[in-house]
């Protein structure tokens, strides 16, 4: 790339963004230039989005300067639009479509100079376009209501709107972890197109925990540690464990966290549901399969059945773990204590009034062995960052005393080495009695499991066990019936 | 997002308000005379507001219109049956607690198992309770018994008896809200009835306690406004529907759910009250009287609201 | 078939049948005299319903709008009348105010509820200022508009029909309409994208204001004058009949289509519990029970909450 | 000969005593009418909310029920014009009372509501020659009655010593007007009477008692509970005063109207109707005939009717 005379597409120097005494971003510098993928990799509340926000003008810097297209402005409101201008457009990672609109619809929101002129058909033809181009295959109809899709479907169209042609082309896509609650083979397929994408000159950054797709596509990686940028470089430098390592996460790496330590010996059979999913006391159960196939409602089911819409238990069955953060977990109007709390509440309490020192007791001790990046648990929840909230649902159901844990998709959106931390948790708890119901898009994650039911269609396709637990039979097993239909 | 204070405003509307209206009062005595009066009409605003406070805590959609209506039934039910005779006080109350109950348990059976959205399902409970307090008295405006009458109409240590019951429910709301572990569950059902649901609480119960809980303080209030002004009228209470709505969100409530504030429904009931005397004193006629009021909610609001949003 | 049909299906049923039960009771009303009977007075309902509809459609819900409907009657019945520039030049005055609220709402964060039910005072006292006694007559033309004798259908059927064409085209087809409804839905990914969402609340605001003006003047034209109290009911009527048609508080999911259906559904309902006879007592109940028999018949239509 | 025809009541409130009063009138006339033959229907229709446009709607509805005749207490004197002249263009006798139209087509029995505000200061004049404080207590604001009532009262003022010190909105509503008194009272100079339109003058006695004032004269409204206050009152202290109001039984008057002009009868299109006046020397007789919690009434017969139609004549 040396030689050539690229202008660079943004430029950041010496940027700082603080929100009142929290630092988000220090002194970073950053240059972007045509035709390269930038991976962008940090722990929690590393500073990733809030990155993000200043590269597409949504936030103003506090400090330094952000100049588009080799041209400096001044960092005031007219960014967002000089962003625009300059073709960059942004996923990002809490998903932004309006559920009400059907997809169509929603091509039209980012899109500010649309003609009028028969403009439903045109953006089905766009949106169908692009959806066919990153996606090939999929059966997503322009014109259904979002909300009716599930939601790795909605992250497809979200990611589609952003390939998809305006009269701006893009030069910049910011996916911030797209493939968030994708599985593996629709990673993939993004995967592939971004690389083509910046083949053909176009640019990304591309924000993940998943290493493995981060080396699969990034031309340079910059690792982001508590608001600097610590390391850019080309990503030929980088090896996976080095790059833990930059990321500053200090997670022992002992052996007990592998998959290899699988038990054989499990309690009386403690679940039972009728579409045949069961579950031992100790066991760490997955649900794999293609997502949207029905995994979810299978958990949400189990933890319904099993809890009551009447009254609270203070010895509850089953604790449930969202991963649609602001759907299913977070109180936007709640401190971070009172959001972690919110489950266990009847539990610690001897009367019907709220224990506040067993409440502050039960928050300190899951701040420390979690790691919440915050100073002071009395912070409104949405102050965190997306992984950061998440550990607090996490917490929130692990506090409790339940013998079933259901979690849905529960690592979307944390870090590597919390990922690893909480795997050792999860194993812990197993260990002393507790069942895990275990729904996740990646395999990684389900490869932790003891035994794993793949769902197709909404029903169980398939039960591993043991060295049958591979990627490869998962795989056979999500799709076989879908090839025989066909 | 209304901030967390916001009912200090409603406070100082209410003191200016009571300021400014007694610069025109003559009488020595017209300063403690005015509070008192203010006391004593602001507690019926209390208590339904307190119920109506809870209910709109519940979130977007949440709010009982059937307030009016059940006040009028549970005051014509129970006056009728004490019929002015004295010893049958207890057994009064004790229906107007039930009728409160009833009407509460037929808004939330709308709710709950015909899935009708509250505000036109109390509505149209509200209708129904109307009926029935016609049908069962015919618009006959029976007395209070006397003891009951001399009670809510009297005061200890200086202060209205309405007061003290008002205050004692509104103690306990705001221990329900503060302090108890219902409190939490009903502001986390508030704000997102899905995430709370599955992180343990109750809903249902929850959503039950609620409507219930309102129906019977509006049976309590209407009780006690006809005692106060002797009798049940088939249209008392009528005022009670927008001034219940008025005084939660004037007192600093997020309407949005899941933030509720009790000492602010006290200083937005005594608003409400004082605007009315203050324009009356000063000989404004309804137009410019209305007008004003809505304006001076409107600032109030306005000014209790915080700059700027979130990115 | 999506869950947009299955949720107009319901209030154009639910008007079916009554409209069946009301022509079996009463078969003179199956006139052009007998549907412009029915539902002539529906014409200001619908309005109203519409504007309550574009609040509902960005997540704000509008207490005010049965004073403001008074209001804008008693200039129509009084200023409209004698001085038409100055007539309109107030009618167009309130429309702004009516953006102006929409756009403070959204700056400052306000909860809509009590912001409209302050300014309902406000019109209030307006209207009793402008006539404090019912009185004032309806423009010539007006009148005429209302009355009109058109072929083959009533005024009453035909007004109500193009105002649905009217704002489905508006609201479900057109690209503004689409980021109206989207500021329901995801007020943030709006604004990501770029938009002044305070822009378009305060639009949404003023087109509601629009049909509120549009209402109090049917209304006149069809009572021929105003008083200050000659709407109050159209604010729980506007919210009723939006919810009737398949709307919801929030999310932004409204039906144009639906919200006049329900106006009118609402309307031919009360006539329906007057051709029963019933007595006198349970006449005010029986408007509850019949609401309550109507919505009650969404239960079999929405499918179960996905969750809870 | 009218007893094929049908009448229908459109009433537009019944959350107050009086209406009910006036309902259950109907209902005794029309029960007897039907039974003696005089006509085939007399059905009472009351709208849930008290608004003109439902009982336009109402009317409408009575039009297409094919109703000979209809009797109405109007919301508003002008707001149910269109619809009252939809039923006169379709053949229907209307006949209003208490609130009426202003519609020409139809009939009107109306009370003299200026004159009831007049006569209230009147009477106060009399008792009080050197006149004194006054303070009135208005009904709902924006409608008819409010606007007759308190335009008579401040007519009759400006001929007196008295002047109007305070003036509320009781909306008729009991505690709705002991509100507003209690919230104006402290601002008050010593009050001599309180005028009123009926209904809140036990309100506003109450109010004046808690506030620890003296009792001023308070015009009542004929509401039992008045009455009955008044009676103790009197027993005790030889409190004197008036009560005025426009009796609930003039629906059977107007009910009588329209089956007389159904039967062909030449009927001026305005007639006018006392109000019922109770006072200090008729207190105990009205009292013995009124029910516990109603209000004192004056039912008409065919003949009362007949003879005040020769009468207006
Ligand atoms: N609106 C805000 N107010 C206060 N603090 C904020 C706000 N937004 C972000 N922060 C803080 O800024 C820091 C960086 O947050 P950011 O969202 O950029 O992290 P991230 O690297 O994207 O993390 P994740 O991987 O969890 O998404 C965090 O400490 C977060 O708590
Ligand atoms: N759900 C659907 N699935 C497939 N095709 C559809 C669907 N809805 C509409 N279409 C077709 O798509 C085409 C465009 O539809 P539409 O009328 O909505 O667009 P338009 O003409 O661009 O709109 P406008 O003129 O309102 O801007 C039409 O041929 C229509 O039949
Ligand atoms: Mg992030
Ligand atoms: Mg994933």
């Amino acid at each position: 790339m040396i030689g050539t005379q690229k202008v660079p597409i943004i430029t950041l120097a010496d940027v700082g963004v603080s929100f009142g005494a929290v630092k988000a971003l220090n002194d970073v510098e950053l240059t972007i230039l045509p035709g390269e993928c930038v991976g962008v990799v940090g722990h929690n509340g590393a500073g990733k989005s809030t990155l993000v926000n200043v590269i597409n003008g949504r936030l103003s810097s506090t400090r330094g300067d952000v100049s588009y297209d080799g041209e400096q402005s001044a960092a005031d409101f007219r960014n967002a639009l000089l962003a625009r201008n300059a073709g960059i457009r942004s996923v990002f990672q809490e998903l932004s479509l309006c559920p009400n609109l059907t997809v169509l619809e929603n091509y039209r929101i980012p899109y500010r100079n649309m003609p009028r002129r028969a403009w439903r058909r045109n953006a089905a033809s766009a949106v169908r376009a692009s959806l066919d181009a990153v996606f090939p295959g999929n059966a997503i109809d322009p014109y259904s209501v979002v909300d009716d899709l599930p939601i790795a479907d909605r992250q497809m169209v979200e990611i589609a709107i952003a390939f998809s042609r305006r009269d701006i082309d893009a030069r910049l896509v910011i996916l911030d972890e797209p493939t968030s609650s994708l599985d593996g083979a629709i990673a993939d397929q993004l995967l592939a197109y971004i690389k083509k994408f910046c083949a053909d000159g176009g640019s990304i950054i591309f924000i993940s925990h998943m290493m493995g797709e981060i080396f699969d596509v990034a031309s340079r990686i910059v690792v982001m540690k508590d608001g600097f940028i610590t390391q850019d470089n080309d990503a030929r430098h980088f090896t996976r464990d080095g790059l833990v390592d930059a990321m500053g996460h200090v997670v022992p790496d002992t052996a007990e966290v592998t998959g290899a330590k699988r038990r054989q010996e499990f309690g009386p059979e403690v679940l039972r549901m009728e579409n045949g999913l069961n579950a031992r006391q100790g066991e760490v159960v997955g649900l794999a399969g293609l997502a949207g196939h029905g995994q979810a409602e299978a958990l949400a089911q189990c933890f319904l059945a099993r809890t009551s819409d009447w009254s609270a238990s203070r010895d509850p069955a089953v604790v449930f773990v969202a991963g649609d953060r602001s759907r299913d977990g977070v109180m936007p109007l709640w401190s971070i204590m009172r959001n972690l709390s919110l489950q266990t509440l009847v539990e610690f309490s001897r009367t019907f009034l709220v224990d506040r020192k067993a409440e502050r007791k039960v928050a300190d001790e899951w701040h420390r062995k979690i790691g919440i990046k915050t100073d002071d648990l009395e912070n409104p929840i949405l102050s965190l960052s997306g992984g950061n909230q998440q550990k607090v649902l996490f917490s929130r159901a692990l506090a409790s005393s339940a013998p079933i844990v259901v979690m849905d998709d529960p690592m979307r959106g944390v870090d590597v080495g919390t990922k690893k931390e909480v795997y050792r948790m999860i194993r812990a708890e197993a260990e002393k009695g507790r069942t895990f119901l275990w729904y996740s898009t990646e395999t990684d994650e389900i490869l932790e499991c003891d035994r794993v039911f793949v769902f197709r269609d909404s029903e169980i396709a398939a039960e591993l066990q043991g060295d049958q637990i591979t990627e490869e039979n998962m795989l056979r097993a999500s799709f076989e019936m879908q090839e025989a239909g066909q | 997002m209304v901030s967390r204070k916001a009912w200090i405003w409603a406070y100082i509307a209410a003191g200016a308000t009571y300021i400014a209206t007694l610069m025109v009062v003559s009488s020595s005595g017209g300063a403690g005379a005015l509070l008192y009066a203010a006391f004593t009409f602001a507690s019926f605003a209390v208590i339904v507001g307190v119920g109506q406070m809870f209910v709109v805590t519940l979130g977007p959609g949440n709010v009982d219109l059937s307030i009016p209506a059940s006040m009028t039934l549970a005051a014509t039910l129970s006056l009728k049956f004490m019929a002015t005779d004295g010893s049958l006080v207890v057994p009064g109350l004790a229906i107007a607690i039930g009728v409160g109950l009833g009407c509460g348990l037929f808004n939330f059976s709308l709710i709950m198992l015909l899935r009708i959205p509250p505000i036109i399902a109390t509505l149209s409970s509200s209708f129904l309770f109307q009926s029935l307090a016609i049908w069962s008295n015919r618009g006959l405006r029976i007395k209070p018994p006397e003891v009951l009458a001399d009670f809510s109409t009297g005061g200890t240590f200086g202060i209205p008896n309405a007061a003290w019951v008002a205050l004692l429910v509104s103690v306990l709301a705001w221990c329900v809200l503060e302090k108890a572990i219902a409190g939490r569950w009903i502001l986390a059902t508030g704000q997102n009835k899905r995430a709370a649901r599955l992180g343990g609480v109750p809903v249902n119960a929850v959503r039950f306690g609620v409507y219930v809980s309102c129906a019977v303080l509006a049976g309590v209030a209407g009780f006690m406004l006809a005692s106060f002004s002797g009798g049940a009228n088939l249209n008392m209470g009528t005022e009670y529907m927008l001034m219940s709505i008025a005084v939660v969100v004037i007192g600093g409530s997020s309407i949005a759910g899941g933030n509720s504030n009790v000492p602010g429904i006290w200083a937005a009931a005594l608003f409400m009250f004082l605007i009315v005397s203050m324009l009356n004193s000063y000989g404004l006629g309804a137009g410019v009287r209305l007008m004003l009021t809505g304006l001076i909610i409107v600032s109030v609001v306005v000014l209790a609201s915080k700059r700027g949003r979130r990115v | 078939m999506s869950r947009d049909h299955l949720r107009i299906l319901l209030p154009v049923l639910s008007l079916a049948i009554l409209l069946a039960a009301v022509f079996y009771m009463q078969p003179r009303a199956m006139s052009y005299f007998g549907l412009n009977l029915l539902f002539n007075l529906a014409v200001p309902v619908v309005l109203a319903t519409i504007a309550q509809m574009m609040i509902l459609m960005v997540n704000d819900i509008d207490l005010s709008i049965g004073t403001f409907v008074s209001f804008c009657a008693c200039i129509t019945a009084t200023f409209v009348q004698t001085d038409p520039v100055v007539g309109y030049a107030i009618l167009f005055g309130a429309i702004l105010v009516y953006a102006a609220m929409g756009a403070i709402i959204y700056a400052r964060g306000l909860p809509a509820i009590v912001v409209t039910l302050g300014m309902s005072f406000f019109w209030s006292g307006m209207a009793v200022l402008v006539l404090p006694s019912p009185g004032g007559s309806a423009p010539d033309w007006l009148r005429a508009l209302m009355t009109a004798k058109t072929p083959f259908l009533p005024v009453a059927i035909i007004a109500p029909i193009v105002i649905a064409a009217i704002m489905h085209y508006f609201v479900k087809r057109s690209a503004l309409g689409v980021l109206l409804r989207g500021v329901g839905g995801n007020e943030q990914a709006i604004e990501r994208s770029g938009w002044s969402v305070m822009g378009l609340k305060a639009f949404a605001y003023g087109v509601a204001a629009l049909f509120c003006v549009l209402s109090g003047m049917a209304l006149v034209g069809l009572a021929t004058s105003a008083d200050a109290n000659i709407a109050l009911r159209y604010t729980l009527l506007s919210i009723a009949g939006v919810i009737l048609g398949g709307g919801e508080f929030t999310g932004g999911r409204v039906s144009p289509v639906g919200a006049v259906i329900g106006a009118l559904t609402l309307t031919l309902a009360a006539s329906f519990l007057s051709f029963l006879h019933l007595s006198p007592d349970w006449q005010i109940g029986a408007q509850g029970a019949i609401l309550i028999i109507v919505l009650a018949v969404r239960l079999v239509f929405t499918r179960r909450e996905a969750l809870i | 000969d009218t007893s094929e025809k049908k009448i229908a009541l459109s009433n537009n409130y019944a959350g107050n005593s009086w209406r009910q009063a006036m309902l259950e009138s109907w209902g005794k006339v029309a029960y007897m009418a039907i039974e003696d033959g005089h006509v085939a229907a007399a059905d009472a229709f009351t709208t849930s909310e008290n608004q003109a446009t439902e009982q336009a709607a109402q009317i409408q509805n009575m039009i297409l029920q094919g109703y000979d005749a209809i009797v109405v207490n109007a919301a508003s004197p002008t707001a149910i014009n269109g619809a009252v002249k939809e039923a006169c263009d379709a053949g229907i006798t209307v006949v209003s009372f208490d609130g009426i139209v202003t519609e020409p087509c139809a009939w009107r029995i109306a009370v003299d509501f200026k004159q009831m505000g007049r006569d209230q200061v009147k009477y106060l004049a009399e008792r009080y020659p050197e006149g004194g404080n006054l303070l009135e207590i208005r009904g709902l604001a924006g409608v008819f009655v409010d606007d007759e009532i308190s335009a008579g009262i401040h007519e009759e003022v400006a001929n007196t010593e008295f002047k109007i010190v305070g003036s509320v909105h009781g909306d008729w509503a009991q505690d709705v007007a002991q509100k507003a008194v209690a919230g104006i009272l402290p601002s008050l100079p010593e009050i001599k009477a309180v005028v009123t339109q009926g209904g809140d003058g036990y309100g506003a006695a109450q109010a004046f008692a808690a506030a620890d004032r003296p009792t001023p004269t308070i015009v009542m409204g004929n509401r039992r509970d008045e009455l009955d206050w008044w009676k103790e009152q009197k027993d005790e202290n030889g409190y004197e005063t008036t009560s005025l109001s426009i009796a609930p039984g003039v629906s059977t008057l107007a009910f009588w109207v329209a089956q007389q002009v159904l039967d062909g009868k030449e009927v001026p299109k305005d007639l006018t109707v006392p109000f019922l006046r109770v006072d200090q020397d008729t207190l105990e007789e009205i009292l013995a005939e009124t029910p516990v919690g109603s209000v004192a009434n004056v039912e008409y017969s065919l003949d009362d009717a007949k003879s005040l139609i020769e009468s207006a004549k």
